[in-house]
């Protein structure tokens, strides 16, 4: 257990599960609601949703601080939001409407906000990985208080650049945390098909990089062992350190459905994960009635976020030609 | 009577036809035996030839390519797959470095028969990583080949004229392609390097249209109809090498030449088509010329802008009505459903 | 008086001018730091800026390009140094999925400073892999930029605009080029793109040389004047965005165009020229074009096949005349060691 | 030690300690050759000597079957002579000569000799090992009785393809063997400017696959070793293998001479190596009048091999169309 949780105060960690369980609840409700929009065919983007996956995310952000940058993958939803992206521009961005976060040219898989620290993600597995180990660089360079977190995913593991990038971030003691979501599974294939051992972590360590596995999803647990690393960077220390944190997808690979019926996995694997439903374990820790006013607060906002969405502009014909260059 | 297949099911006849009938023939590449098959292009294919003929792989592209030059080099004819020609931007050094050279730079002493098939993403928000056709790249490389059937029939033929192939065949599919419906012999045959297809008749214009946008001319070759223009519309069905004698022969009669790429025009497949034209037939007869493809930007999600960034029907229309009557006078048919040839409903 | 001095020197003081200036410049790549100093371009820098601003690196194009991306996104200026061109083959992805990318695709959101520095080979059989002029695959894709300077005086001005342009700019040399020597101003100054060069007058014909063919034309150049014929040769320094107007200009003078490459024809720079010339004088005037570049196959490495597998002054000039005796009767000069304007000795 | 050390006869002895010494020596003096020749500039192609580092290659060449195959690098002179590459042929295509194993168009960095099972060598770093784990797939599915070996430099291992490929010849449990040859720098840069930590095998052990580093250059060692390895697999053990074999460049990186004045090693460095030059040493274990005839034989065939070279033709001008496709 890393210090934090043996001294808070009661105030301090009842604020901070009513934070974390407003992040894990908006996240959920925000894309449950992309699923149930998403038939009407107006969000024209393909989806990778984040449900069952909002723990990773959720910890992880919880530990960072505002100066602190992450870098993504397409499933990055909730690592945007975690984060503070600014979700009316996410809805908007999903509509393809100009007030998106990327003036509607760039959908579900090119998330960014530059004013909450998220960098951008990318639909081409393992690329932002060196994007992220080179942002590192330069933090390190200009000797600035700030660290940078590299999602990717167990199949993002599999690509070569993988290796190289942890290779030249441990070689350069680059600040930067690694998470790796494993949800066990690249599309429809299973890491056992493409990994000879189930040891991302040895990968990591192999580099010299403090690395830990964080079972069965705990957003707290996931909080508290990577702000014990945050701690340890800010405190002077060096990095990188890598994380992979076991977690599972509840819908299909991309879209808004469950996808059970085509046999590459069953529901009775996933039944675990969703009985230990992070949503529901921290709400359980929120007092009832801060629970039900963080719910109405969310509910609202995210109404208001798709309602505004809708009614945006798309951007205007002269956009096609803009911002190739600066 | 004939049998009319869908493009996704001519594909995966191809390959199991081919797999039947050669025990060096191997399918493999991320996700080609899971429960999607690759939009039913590998349907059945691991029943049929079991898994060390027919397996998902590590997403690997780069190390991936270089096991198929390998098994190539050892006598097998792997095809390998990708669901996005965007990813082929992690294998160019296998590709480009050693597939297109192994050849050559051995003297001839080896050979590389393998088929990489590769797709081209479009509409519902594919964006800048899920919808480029970077086929002039592999044109521009002595050593590959590259092939971009748009019929059923073609696809067929095709596959199995790249599996047959004793080079490395680019194979180029687009998504919406897969949704195209047409006659299918069910014995195998080959389309090979050689010849292009003259799929519309006229003498007006010219029309060349590359992978998906040859559909698009010929919607667009209906729509002049409807002004009296006659428009040739020529599908080169192989990129390399390509038959650049009958687009001559059009041009030479037509005097004019539209080619409509399904990608970039900067140094794309419509530059070189137009620059052989232009060699060819200086001296002989004047020839005016003008090239479509994707707009030069990146590829926007947004469906108005989607929209404008690729041809259509309409605007090659359009384009092509400007080039005949050089009137000045511009003109644009009105949207015609009958002329949507492909159904397809996504998202995906 | 002018100071003489050699490309790699230009290219030296360039870099070494840019990091005295911006802090923000950093220099990074295989053997940057090493004895041999990339050929002296980067000699001395490490002493002078540290090891965080100089570094060699793993061996890891691909890590490497995506972190040059990521400082960049960071407000950096980097750097990246390849020994040959070849190698940006396992860069691809990083360069054409997100350096090209990132600014369009996140709306304006970002951009990406960097410059790729990388090197063609030629001679003393550097072979298959050690000797491809790639950049064309740099003009097909929006949002990169490729500059190929062929003087001293281009070389340090391009890289300095390069490095202070807020876009990827992929800096091509030529190993050969390296020991080109010429005038080159002390202080900092830069050759952004959009002017092309007119390195020798004439009213006949028009060549456009790029990379190390432009020295091949200026000599092409000579041995045509001896026969008086008028070659204006233009430089078109940067290839993207390309200064097709100072082309035009001249092609509409001359009538007559002949693109020397320093790469393939097919889907090259010269097929590019020649569509985009013919598309703006078409119906203006007749217009003769001709392409020169790499035979279309792949590099060998014994003398005599290398000497004919690349256009030389000799070559250029019989194709020139040519075209413009256009008598069919065939020319070609006799050696003249006067013309022979770049002094090297291998092997390298 | 293997088995083979335990109860050879004397005569097998014999003969092996005369083939190795024969292999090594022919592999110097070719080299030493090349080097002697370069000046003259009529070998125009870009040469990276094995000086110093012949050990490798035949100690594991002579661990190799005939039916067995070899992926080598640019610096594979020693592997093409080692594992029986036709020594003419090799001269001829250093040469240019249309007799040259490339008849002229490959050079030095493009060796290949099918007979002899050298399936090629590449100038790109890295680029063979995924063509070898390719090959070694086709052996594996049509049962064949053989195996591939794939060469890598120091260097090599630095490229993202290198864990791509051993993670699938793991996966797949191939008939593949690793030779890393570790001379301790890629061109001028030090293992340990690229690497956080000396630890090679521990990067392939990662994928369960079984590794072993062999110091000092020990061409027996080398040997019995990898005969192991070859043994287990020709009794129906799997692969792969990994040996990372320590060794040392005596020249410079490309081209024929010493470069101890450069500055980024010292010849101090260099000078325990060659103390324990290994055709002296092999040649001390071969009787001294068997030992004079094996070089006279070699010498004869090196000097026929260099006139014939240079007497060949070059290839005619049509060659240069010929052999981009089948
Ligand atoms: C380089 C590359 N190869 C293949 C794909 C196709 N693809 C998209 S997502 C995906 C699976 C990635 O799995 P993982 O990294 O575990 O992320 P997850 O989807 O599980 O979040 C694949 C193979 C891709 N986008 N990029
Ligand atoms: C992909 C790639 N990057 C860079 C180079 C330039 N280069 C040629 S050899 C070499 C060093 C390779 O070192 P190593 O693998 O240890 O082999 P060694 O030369 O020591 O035998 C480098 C960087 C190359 N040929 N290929
Ligand atoms: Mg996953
Ligand atoms: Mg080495």
């Amino acid at each position: 257990m890393a210090e934090f949780s043996f001294f808070p105060s009661t105030e301090r960690k009842t604020a901070m599960y009513e934070r974390i369980y407003r992040s894990l609840y908006r996240i959920r409700r925000v894309e449950e609601r992309i699923a149930e929009v998403y038939p009407t065919d107006t969000i024209k983007s393909p989806v990778h949703l984040s449900i069952g996956q909002e723990a990773v995310s959720v910890g992880v952000c919880e530990a960072l601080r505002p100066q602190d940058v992450v870098f993504g993958t397409y499933r990055s939803h909730a690592l945007f939001l975690a984060k503070g992206g600014d979700l009316k521009a996410m809805i908007a961005e999903l509509y393809g409407k100009v007030t998106g976060v990327a003036r509607g040219k760039g959908g579900s898989m090119h998330m960014i906000d530059l004013k909450a620290g998220v960098m951008g993600t990318s639909a081409v597995v393992g690329t932002t990985v060196p994007n992220a180990v080179g942002y590192a660089y330069a933090v390190k360079y200009r000797r600035e208080n700030r660290l940078v977190v590299s999602f990717l995913g167990d199949g993002g593991v599999d690509e070569g650049v993988f290796a190289e990038s942890l290779n030249f971030a441990a070689l350069k003691k680059l600040p930067i945390i690694f998470i790796c979501e494993n949800n066990g599974y690249a599309i429809h294939t299973h890491q056992r098909l493409r990994h000879p051992a189930l040891n991302i972590c040895d990968r990591a360590a192999v580099y010299g990089i403090p690395t830990e596995r964080i079972e069965n999803n705990e957003t707290l647990r996931i909080h508290e062992r990577v702000k014990s690393a945050v701690d340890a960077i800010e405190n002077g220390g060096q990095g990188p350190y890598f994380f992979e944190c076991m977690t599972y997808r509840w819908k299909e690979h991309v879209g808004p459905n469950e996808d059970y019926q085509l046999g590459y996995r069953s529901r009775e694997e996933a039944e675990p994960w969703m009985r230990n439903d992070q949503v529901g374990v921290l709400g359980a820790l929120v007092e009832e009635s801060a629970r039900k006013s963080i719910e109405q607060a969310v509910d609202a906002e995210i109404a208001e976020a798709f309602a505004l969405a809708e009614s945006d502009p798309f951007p205007a014909a002269s956009e096609l030609m803009a911002d190739v260059y600066k | 009577m004939e049998r009319i297949i869908q493009y996704t099911e001519a594909l995966r006849e191809a390959a199991d036809q081919e797999m039947e009938r050669d025990a060096s023939v191997l399918v493999f590449g991320l996700d080609v035996d899971d429960p999607k098959a690759i939009q039913g292009t590998t349907r059945g294919l691991l029943e049929r030839y079991g898994a060390e003929r027919v397996f998902g792989t590590p997403l690997s592209e780069d190390a991936m390519t270089g096991a198929a030059i390998g098994m190539a080099l050892a006598g097998l004819r792997p095809v390998h797959v990708h669901i996005r020609m965007d990813f082929l931007m992690l294998a160019m050094n296998q590709l480009v470095n050693v597939a297109a050279k192994s050849r050559y730079m051995f003297g001839g002493a080896v050979h590389v028969p393998m088929v990489v098939r590769s797709m081209i993403g479009k509409s519902w928000g594919q964006g800048a990583q899920h919808s480029q056709g970077l086929y002039s790249f592999f044109m521009h490389v002595p050593g590959l080949k590259v092939v971009a059937p748009t019929t059923p029939y073609d696809a067929k033929g095709c596959l199995i004229a790249a599996i047959r192939d004793d080079n490395p065949v680019m194979f180029v599919e687009h998504r919406i392609l897969h949704f195209q419906k047409g006659p299918v012999p069910e014995a195998p045959y080959s389309v090979p390097p050689g010849k292009a297809r003259v799929t519309a008749k006229g003498d007006d214009i010219t029309l060349v249209g590359i992978s998906y946008m040859q559909v698009e001319c010929q919607r667009a070759h209906h729509y002049l109809a409807g002004e009296e223009i006659g428009a040739e519309v020529i599908d080169p069905i192989w990129l390399s090498p390509l038959d650049i004698d009958t687009i001559v022969d059009s041009v030479r009669r037509t005097g004019r030449l539209l080619v409509v790429d399904n990608g970039w025009s900067t140094c794309g497949a419509s530059a070189e088509i137009i620059a052989q034209v232009m060699e060819q037939l200086q001296g002989e007869r004047e020839v005016r010329v003008k090239r479509m493809g994707f707009a030069p930007v990146t590829c926007p999600t947004t469906p108005n802008l989607e929209d404008a960034y690729y041809p259509n029907a309409r605007t090659i229309a359009a384009a092509a009505y400007w080039m005949v009557r050089a009137s000045g006078a511009s003109w644009m048919p009105e949207e015609r459903k009958d002329l949507q040839s492909i159904e397809f409903k996504g998202p995906f």
